[in-house]
């Protein structure tokens, strides 16, 4: 395999990831939280409040692209799962278990935040709608992926079955996605949608892409962060861990 | 004549266990009528209530037969000699699979227009209802055999199988209640009866043939 | 600046929102770090009788 | 004659934290009875079940170059609920081959289970359990048996036999390892000691 670079083959190794990736999580969590500030405070502040909603659409700017993160972090937790099986990565099954709590968490989020957009804008916190269904459903897959990884004490089993309810879930919500044509709900209809005319005023887009952008970020950095703790435990007995451990180690 | 001997074989492990294979089917009636009983007066003019309670009812009772399904084999140690055929293990699955939907599908597809009907639906609405269970069961039993695979000999009783199983039921449920509240409506319902068998195709043709490679796995423990 | 605060009635809603996604946000930025250093100062715990 | 039956190769395997074994090489081939010992814990148990592919090792190769593979393991692989004849026949479907009435009886003739054709499982002694399990071995016409304990819960005739056939078995060409206590080794049996380090 010699497209992959040099440097990204060296994070295959539990060492070598241990060390090097420290400096990613740093520059991640750095420009995520800018990021995520900038796009907020302009959110806030100065856009111009909304013609229909007022100023509770403001909640979209960090409800949007939590929801929008959510079903990409299940999404790769499902190729991470494919990437295991296939060619048997022990990153790829560290990735599962550091992301699927970080994903549970902010699905929770997700929910919440938009009740309390609904509230105001819908007059009821909750509608049964294949989004906030599928977002649900979401919600218990990935606290499935962590009951899962918690229940099977041999870890190359419990990677396989991660794998397997992640790829087999993945499947679950585009079908729950799909359906939603065909119920008649309040929710609008998806707003920016990849190659399709985009129905948001530009005026709000900046920040909402801001946004979007700086989640993805601090998301990645939770994950690094989560897997390089995993890292971390998963090696005790290692030479290298037991340096770092007594101090010796950066 | 392999299939059919191994058929033969599950058909009468469950016939010898006697009483104990017909809980799931008693507790389908009890819920169902439990569920019609109370709500009598919401389910005396309308039939989707009665739609819902039999399809969820359905889906309660497969999490209570499946808990078993490979329970056990693993338990006396002939799941590992099949596992260990490998030839034969997607001959043993299938054919598991098909004398589960036989002890426990059948009877629901059967049983739940029956009990629609007694609680007042109409012909047409209780057939079409026997119809999407008829397709949905299968979907359901495949299904619950995944994650039930991935959880053999762990020990771990029917809470765990609740918690994994039934949120991947929810698209097979919605279009089956789809189907038949159209089909109630007089509206068209031809693309969620796609659905349905598309979901039945695809479990029935991928789940087989992925269960043979967990089952394995699960031996490791 | 009380404009802001209020934003029309609507304050309530969009300030929780934000609180709260913050909150979230710094809770599973700073959990893996915190867990790594727990981790940590056990294992040299363990180490140090020897 | 000596064709290969099974290889493994530089096999690592650590449970948790305990190294069971690390560097392990072996390779069986027909004719040959290798007998595993060491004491309590020292992965007999485990080294078997990788064999036969029950359990994954943490690296190292192990390559079956015959399948399937007669496994015998501490669970006797039998229904409970199915008479002896019936689990005899299940094992022949799994195998492929039309089930032979004659041979099955003439082999629950040896093992003194000729009454016990059409009992259930559920309702034999352990040690007549194990011997049918035996029987479901020689049915299966396995070339490499793999056996855990196969003398627990035997009486000493009983013992004599499986000596005997496991001899017979490995004389025929088939070949076979065993994990086994006991005190006296089986004949031409190869020895490998585990637990060293």
């Amino acid at each position: 395999m010699n497209f992959i670079p040099t440097w990204l083959r060296r994070l295959a190794s539990p060492q070598h990831f241990f060390g090097d990736i420290k400096l990613w999580i740093a520059w991640l969590y750095v420009l995520g939280t800018i990021g995520f500030l900038v796009g907020s405070v302009w959110g806030l502040a100065f856009v111009p409040p909304e013609r229909y909603q007022g100023d509770s659409f403001r909640i979209l700017f960090v409800h949007a692209p939590i929801a929008h993160l959510v079903q990409v972090i299940y999404i790769s937790i499902a190729i991470a799962g494919v990437v295991h099986l296939v060619w048997k990565l022990k990153m790829a099954d560290i990735y599962m278990s550091a992301a699927a709590p970080i994903g549970c968490w902010l699905t929770v989020l997700a929910l919440v935040s938009g009740m309390i957009w609904g509230a105001p804008t819908w007059g009821t916190a909750w509608v049964w709608d294949a989004r906030t269904v599928s977002t649900l459903i979401l919600f218990f897959l990935f606290f499935g992926l962590i009951v899962l990884r918690r229940v099977i004490p041999n870890p190359t089993r419990a990677a396989a079955a991660l794998s397997i309810l992640a790829i087999v879930g993945t499947i679950n919500i585009f079908i729950i996605k799909f359906s939603v044509v065909w119920f008649k709900t309040l929710h609008q209809p998806a707003s920016i949608e990849l190659f399709g005319d985009i129905a948001i005023a530009p005026v709000f887009l900046a920040p909402l892409f801001i946004n979007i952008a700086s989640t993805y970020v601090l998301a990645a950095g939770f994950i690094l962060a989560n897997m390089r703790y995993l890292v971390a435990v998963r090696n005790v007995s290692m030479t290298w861990n037991q340096e770092w451990v007594q101090g010796r180690k950066q | 004549m392999r299939y059919w001997a191994l058929y033969r074989r599950e058909l009468l492990i469950e016939f010898r266990s006697g009483v104990e294979s017909l809980i799931p089917i008693i507790f389908f009636l009890l819920v169902v009528g439990t569920f019609v009983f109370t709500l009598r007066s919401f389910t005396a003019g309308d039939n989707r209530v009665i739609v819902s309670v039999i399809w969820i009812t359905t889906l309660f009772t497969s999490l209570l037969s499946l808990d078993k399904l490979f329970k056990r084999d693993h338990a006396d140690g002939t799941l590992a000699v099949a596992v260990l055929h490998s030839d034969a293990i997607t001959a043993t699955v299938v054919t598991k699979l098909v004398a589960h939907w036989s002890v426990t599908g059948i009877p629901i597809t059967v049983l739940g227009p029956a009990v629609g009907l007694l609680a007042g639906m109409h012909i047409d609405h209780a057939s079409m209802l026997g119809f999407t269970l008829l397709i949905g069961t299968p979907t359901i039993t495949m299904l619950g055999a995944l994650v039930t695979a991935l959880l053999v000999g762990l020990g771990r009783g029917g809470e765990l199988l609740t918690v994994l199983v039934l949120p991947l039921y929810i698209p097979i449920l919605l279009f089956g209640i789809s189907v038949c509240h159209l089909h109630i409506d007089s509206a068209s319902y031809t693309s969620e009866l796609f659905w349905c068998f598309a979901l039945l195709t695809g479990s029935t043709t991928a789940i087989p043939l992925a269960l043979g490679p967990i089952l394995k796995l699960s031996q490791d423990s | 600046m009380m404009e802001l605060l209020t934003m029309d009635g609507h304050g309530i809603y969009v300030w929780s929102a934000y609180i709260l996604t913050i909150t979230v946000l710094l809770g599973l930025g700073s959990y893996p770090f915190i867990r790594l250093a727990r981790f940590k100062q056990r294992h040299q715990e363990d180490n140090e009788p020897k | 004659m000596s064709s290969t039956h099974l290889t493994i190769s530089d096999l690592r395997c650590q449970p948790g934290s305990q190294e069971l074994f690390d560097g392990l090489s072996i390779s069986v081939s027909g004719g040959e009875t290798i007998e595993l010992r060491g004491p309590n814990g020292c992965g007999k148990s485990t080294l078997l079940r990788i064999m036969a592919g029950l359990q994954q090792p943490d690296s190292g190769d192990v390559t079956r170059y015959v399948e399937p593979l007669g496994y015998l393991g501490h669970k006797f692989g039998l229904a409970s609920i199915l008479t002896v004849q019936e689990n005899l026949r299940w094992t022949s479907t799994l195998n492929g081959a039309k089930f032979d009435t004659a041979r099955a009886q003439d082999l629950l003739e040896t093992f003194e289970l000729r009454t016990a054709t059409n009992k259930l499982i559920q309702e034999l002694s352990t040690g007549q359990k194990r011997r049918c399990s035996f029987v479901c071995l020689l049915i299966g016409e396995y070339k490499l048996w793999l056996m855990d304990e196969p003398f627990s819960s035997l009486d000493n005739q009983g013992e004599e036999l499986v000596r005997e056939l496991i001899q017979e078995h490995c004389g025929k060409g088939g070949s076979a390892v065993i994990a086994s206590h006991s005190t006296s080794p089986l004949a031409h049996a190869a020895l490998v000691e585990l637990g060293i380090n």
